[in-house]
């Protein structure tokens, strides 16, 4: 069978990720020599790292938005709801773990196995699976109870996660019991040491953390989609579904577990804008879902570097656009998703999926 | 490999009441199938032969990729039954059809575009191991030699006619029973009909199959049998020969013609 | 071979209506026309009206100051909610920042009255016509983006606002927001009870006037098939935008007349939560009919108002079971709303509707 | 090559699908008052062309004339206007409407009062009028104040063409008006597209696979085959015509062996 084929053509350098990551980079250079007559390099290179911190908690929220929403088409209003009990959860289960046994009020609280007094480090650790698990939890109910009778109808979907934005954020209040809508981590002794880049340079130890969680979510969930078996199913299945059912797959039960595992990623960042934050507040999780979503919409429906990017792209906004122009700096991300939507409404990388 | 046995004169599909209980790979029986409200699959009934060609021929419209969906499990039918190797398989879920031995090659070949060659048949290969997936890659690539040459390619770069090897050789990637194809010609130049004509001559003695084809040149080249069908429902069906001989009859319902 | 004896004037419309089927016709006028009750009214509306004028004469005869100000405050919400349901339930547009004409409206007229000095009327008749300039911008902008983008899109907009009328402190005065010293309002808050009832009055039978004229036939054959409705000829862009132009100018008098109400002018009105209300009143009252946003709206407000409230709380808290759900209402209301999405999207009164045949049906029976 | 007896005339209209011709350098024509039937094999292109022509898609290439104006860029609803109506595979109503307010808001998109935005529709009675006369010859008197969507799949279709009809189009394109179809109704479809046809003064265009139907109903008969037209005559020549057959037969002539 002798069939004309086309020549491969894959020059790296036509790839439009790269060209956007050569992209930013310049613009980051060309904005520097600009700031330079305003800003010493010290401080660049502290707005710099803060940018980092920001957008890798932006991306990990965006990055379980770009897996429902980008991959699966599902919209979900809720998922601001499930960074914030990520977040909450993750404060709630680390004063419980380092509370000792003897500090405790009530020692015949069902809970009370948990107040083992523990070291800030492994108390993290520990509290980090907990609101991991509160996110996937979520996540998995919201799916088997309402998404799996919708998918293909975003305006219910819209309608319906609206409802539940009300539900999650109504009745973490009745489980967190919370009077003051806000946690302070800095009671705890949580390992705040910074250490020296350089003169004038220190950096905090807890934004290394948060920078390495999100390449290392980053590089995991890249792996997943496009290196694992797992993924293969997924990405077939986004394309078409039925013939990956065919092909003698449940795609039912993959889709399940993406839902759950971009649930358990908004529960992360929920957990990094927490630690980043020194606490938690009711209304941060609607506050990072617009801009999750300005994320994953500029970086390009679908496509998950593109949603890294993207994060790069608007946390970057925040430390240097805020340093000149403090009014408008949130108006300018939200600018920035109505020009995106006019101009190149499929973002960035948008067709080019995962 | 299943060796190509000819069926028994009894297995022969004689028309829209054919026997089951022979050999018959698929029987199917009185299928009525809905798609909203298109009322598509009107009282259909056949029965596939071991080890042959049976190819549903008809009109655009008739239901002859309904039929297939159908037997997949995608449109599920309203009424009806499919037997498949003697079991029931009627409102089973189509993962689980699939599961059974079925292959699926869609009208439009279905390839996952945004994957490689590679990855389109390392999805169809499901949970086997590296060995039996080596194996059925090199029976594929002997079917296909030249597929060697785009395995890493994107599926979606690919010209029709190896998008259709990619989508033939998916459903060799397990140890399918029966290939249900779907108009394997659609949109194909005359010249690539032909090599993929070829293509499942050489198939025949692996497997059995279910083709759909508007293509008469083609489905009376390489069918044993046939069944004709129109609106939902079988016309006739039988022996290839006999179609080639009856010339009123393809005219009528494949042709251009008054009825 | 062709028959090619194609007069000119061929095309011109020209159907006869032959005798049976006039009869039809007649018929169907007269079962339209006894529909309608007395002065042309539909029953619902009928039920509106009476209802309109026990609130008119309710103050005459002495209202408490406190019941005077939850009726306004669900007056305006009723015209609020009536100014979304043009827009999601009989246009098929879902916006998501109807908040952004809320609020605008109401800072028009603070700002024009303490920035510029104008006088009030002055201040609201600008309102006006900056939010129904300001819808049709919104649609020329957004409208471009279909479904979920859209309602992004809006939602930014209405973020936009709301985070600016936040950052300007030197023009808006920033969280702290702008007070109303010469509201237009008697001591015991009659005149804007009155505006109240008129605006939610006239929202309602404008827009019932609205949705059975031509026009509004033919938005609701936007939301039911935009493709097909485009190919029947109508520039559906166009009338989306008028849609918008009159909601947003709906919603804007709203805001005002809340403005006036509150005495005060601070960027929650702007806010997300502003934006989902409507939302919220039109899903659970229909979304699609008029007395269906009223329901809702009316439903919610009232809850609002006496669940929040100090006193109630107060109480209720040492109530045994009923005390905790109550406490957390919001949390009821979402399990309502969210069941009435899965169960029942027509809403209450739609889904009434649908099933009154049958249900009058049984009642009959037994 | 403008010609006034044509009411519809393309030339070299080509449209591609990355990189595939679904049609191909066709140049048609078509006669005022011609019932014209368009057939081929599965994928030939003829949607696509309907779609061209209706302007639900811009074309790669060529040129659409309708009544001598050039309407190759012009937006599907100005074609409407202008006196194209089309009919989709899949039907395309308003589901919770009356049948009535279905065909009324279609007469009504002709009229100057469409913008009207005070009055009550039921005072432009004539609309009414004519929306009655027209579902009478689309044989769905009586069922005027049904919601369109509890109507049968075949009276759906029905009220779909009383809908076009409503516009006053001049050329009506009739997209597989059987597709789908339970046989019982098919004969109401064919006598609705017969009663246009004995009505006059309409050009219809016609893609349908029933042959009986095409071959009783049509003045004439063109074949698409990979996007190309590869024949345009009578039914008879067409039944005649050896190229034709083979196209539906088979890709190419000679057997392989």
């Amino acid at each position: 069978m002798k069939v004309a084929s086309t020549p491969r053509q894959t020059a790296i350098l036509r790839d439009p990720r790269l060209l956007t990551l050569l992209g930013v980079l310049a613009g980051l250079i060309l904005l520097w020599i600009y700031l330079n007559t305003a800003i010493t390099f010290p401080t660049f290179v502290r707005f710099f790292i803060n940018g980092l911190v920001e957008s890798s908690v932006l991306f990990l929220m965006a990055s379980g938005l770009s897996l429902i929403f980008g991959l699966m088409d599902v919209v979900n209003f809720a998922h601001g709801a499930i960074f914030t009990w990520g977040g909450f959860a993750f404060i709630w289960a680390f004063n419980l773990f380092t509370t000792t046994a003897a500090e405790a009020k009530d020692k015949t609280s069902p809970l009370a196995w948990m107040q083992m007094g523990l070291g800030p480090l492994p108390a993290t650790a520990l509290a980090l699976l907990v609101g991991l698990a509160v996110g996937a939890l979520l996540g998995a109910i919201i799916e088997i109870l309402a998404i799996r009778r919708l998918y293909g109808r975003p305006v219910f979907q819209i309608l319906l996660t609206l409802g539940l934005v009300l539900v999650l954020d109504e009745s973490m209040r009745l489980v967190f019991s919370l009077n003051s809508p806000s946690y302070d981590l800095q009671s705890s002794p949580w390992p705040s040491g910074n250490f020296r880049l350089g003169p004038d340079i220190s950096v905090n130890w807890k934004s290394v953390a948060i920078v390495v969680t999100g390449l290392v979510v980053f590089i995991g969930v890249f792996w997943l989609l496009n290196r694992s078996k797992v993924g293969l199913v997924i990405r077939g299945g986004v394309e078409d579904n039925q013939m990956v059912q065919a092909l003698g797959y449940n795609v039912k039960r993959y889709f399940f577990g993406v839902f759950a595992l971009g649930s358990a990623l908004a529960a992360l960042g929920g957990v990094a804008f927490t630690i980043t934050s020194n606490g938690g507040s009711q209304g941060m999780g609607q506050l990072n879902l617009l801009t999750a979503f300005v994320v994953v919409v500029i970086g390009g429906l679908g496509s998950f570097s593109g949603a890294a990017v993207g994060a790069l792209l608007v946390g970057m906004i925040t430390p240097f656009i805020g340093y000149h122009f403090s009014t408008i700096a949130d108006s300018f991300v939200m600018i920035l998703l109505v020009l995106v939507l006019l101009v190149r409404p499929q973002g960035l990388f948008g067709g080019k999926k995962y | 490999m299943r060796p190509s046995n000819p069926p028994t004169s009894a297995a022969t599909p004689s028309g829209p009441d054919s026997s089951p209980g022979s050999d018959n790979l698929l029987v199917v029986e009185g299928l009525q199938t809905y798609i909203g409200q298109f009322h598509i699959l009107q009282g259909l009934s056949l029965a596939v032969p071991r080890g042959a060609v049976t190819v549903l021929l008809g009109r655009n419209g008739a239901g002859k990729t309904t039929t297939l969906k159908t037997i997949t499990g995608l449109t599920p039918p309203k009424e009806g039954r499919v037997t498949f190797d003697g079991q029931d398989l009627t409102g089973q879920a189509t993962y689980h059809i699939a599961r059974h031995g079925i292959g699926y090659v869609p009208e439009d070949r279905g390839i996952f575009r945004e994957l490689t060659v590679e990855e389109n048949l390392l999805l169809a290969a499901r949970a086997e191991n590296r060995a039996s997936y080596r194996r059925h890659l090199a029976n594929c690539l002997d079917l296909f030699p030249d597929m060697q040459r785009f395995l890493r390619q994107k599926a979606g770069t690919l010209s029709g006619g190896q998008q259709q090897m990619v989508a033939i050789s998916r459903g060799l990637m397990t140890d399918n029973k029966l290939l249900l194809i779907d108009e394997p010609s659609k949109g194909l130049a005359p010249i690539v009909i032909k090599a993929v004509m070829d293509a499942l001559q050489k198939l025949k003695s692996q497997i059995t199959i279910l083709l759909v084809e508007q293509n008469f040149t083609m489905a009376s080249t390489i069918g044993d049998y046939f069944y004709l069908i129109d609106d939902g429902h079988n016309i006739t069906g039988g022996p290839m020969e006999r179609l080639i001989a009856d010339t009123e009859l393809t005219r009528q319902y494949l042709g251009v013609g008054f009825a | 071979m062709t028959n090619l004896n194609v007069t000119e004037n061929a095309s011109e419309q020209t159907f006869d209506l032959n005798p049976a089927a006039r009869q039809r016709l007649e018929a169907a006028r007269q079962t339209t026309l006894r529909q309608r009750g007395p002065f042309g009214f539909s029953r619902a509306g009928l039920v509106i009206a009476f209802a309109a004028l026990v609130l008119f004469v309710l103050p005459l005869m002495g209202l408490p100051q406190t019941n005077a100000r939850l009726i306004s405050q669900v007056l305006v919400f009723v015209a609020f909610a009536l100014s979304y349901d043009l827009l999601f339930g009989f246009t098929g547009i879902f916006s998501f920042g109807h908040a952004l004409f809320f609020g605008v409206g109401a800072y028009s007229v603070a700002l024009c009255s303490l920035n510029l000095g104008w006088p009030m009327w002055a201040g609201a008749v600008l309102g006006v016509v900056v939010c129904g300039l300001l819808g049709i911008f919104t649609g020329f902008v957004s409208l471009r983006v279909q479904g979920v983008f859209f309602a992004m899109v809006t939602l930014a907009m209405a973020t936009t606002a709301f985070s600016l009328s936040g950052r300007l402190v030197d023009i808006t005065k920033g969280d702290e927001g702008l007070s109303l010293i010469q509201a237009p309002d008697a001591p015991d808050g009659t005149t804007v009870y009155y505006l109240a009832l008129a605006l939610a009055v006239v929202a309602y039978f404008g827009l019932s006037r609205l949705i059975n004229s031509p026009l509004g036939r033919v938005l609701v054959a936007v939301r039911e098939n935009e493709r097909r409705a485009e190919m029947v000829g109508y520039n559906v862009l166009r009338y989306k935008l008028v849609a918008l132009a009159f909601s947003s100018v709906i919603a804007g008098l709203a805001g005002m007349v809340f403005a006036f109400r509150n005495g005060i002018v601070n960027p929650g009105l702007l806010s997300t939560d502003i934006s989902l209300l409507p939302l919220l009143m039109v899903i659970l009252g229909g979304a699609g009919t008029l007395y269906g946003a009223v329901l809702g709206a009316v439903v919610i407000e009232c809850l609002n108002f006496i669940l929040s409230s100090s006193e109630f709380v107060n109480n209720v808290k040492n109530w045994a079971v009923v005390g905790p759900i109550l406490e957390h209402w919001l949390l009821l209301l979402g399990l309502i709303y969210v069941l009435i999405v899965l169960f029942l999207p027509f809403g209450v009164v739609g889904t009434w509707q649908q099933h009154r045949q049958r249900l009058l049906g049984l009642f009959k029976k037994s | 090559m403008v010609s006034s007896q044509y009411i519809l005339q393309t030339e070299n209209l080509s449209r591609l699908f990355g990189g595939q011709v679904a049609v191909n350098a066709v140049s048609l024509g078509v006669r005022a008052g011609e019932f014209k039937s368009i057939i081929g094999p599965n994928g030939a292109g003829k949607t696509t062309l309907f779609n061209l022509i209706s302007g639900m898609l811009p074309p790669s290439s060529g040129r659409i004339i309708f009544e001598g104006q050039d309407i190759t860029r012009r937006p599907a609803y100005y074609r409407s206007r202008l006196g194209i109506g089309r009919s989709f595979q899949m039907t395309t109503i308003f589901p919770n409407l009356t049948v009535l307010e279905n065909v009324r808001l279609a007469v009504q998109s002709r009229e100057p009062h469409a913008f009207n935005f005070w009055q009550p529709a039921s005072r432009f009675g004539g609309d009414e009028e004519t929306a009655f006369a027209i579902l009478d010859m689309v044989m769905l008197g009586g069922r005027e104040l049904q919601t369109a969507q509890t109507l049968s799949h075949g009276d759906k279709r029905k009220l779909e063409i009383g809908i076009l009809l409503a516009t006053n189009p001049r050329l009506l394109l009739l997209d597989e008006p059987t597709a789908g179809m339970s046989r019982d109704d098919v004969p109401g479809i064919i006598e609705v597209v017969q009663r246009i046809k004995r009505a006059g003064g309409r050009t219809v265009m016609l893609v349908e696979h029933k042959m009986d139907m095409v071959m009783s109903v049509s003045d004439s008969v063109m074949v698409m085959h990979y996007g190309e037209l590869i024949a345009d005559g009578s039914p008879q020549e067409i039944a005649q015509n050896e190229t034709v057959q083979s196209a539906y037969l088979g890709g190419y002539t000679e057997r392989a062996g």
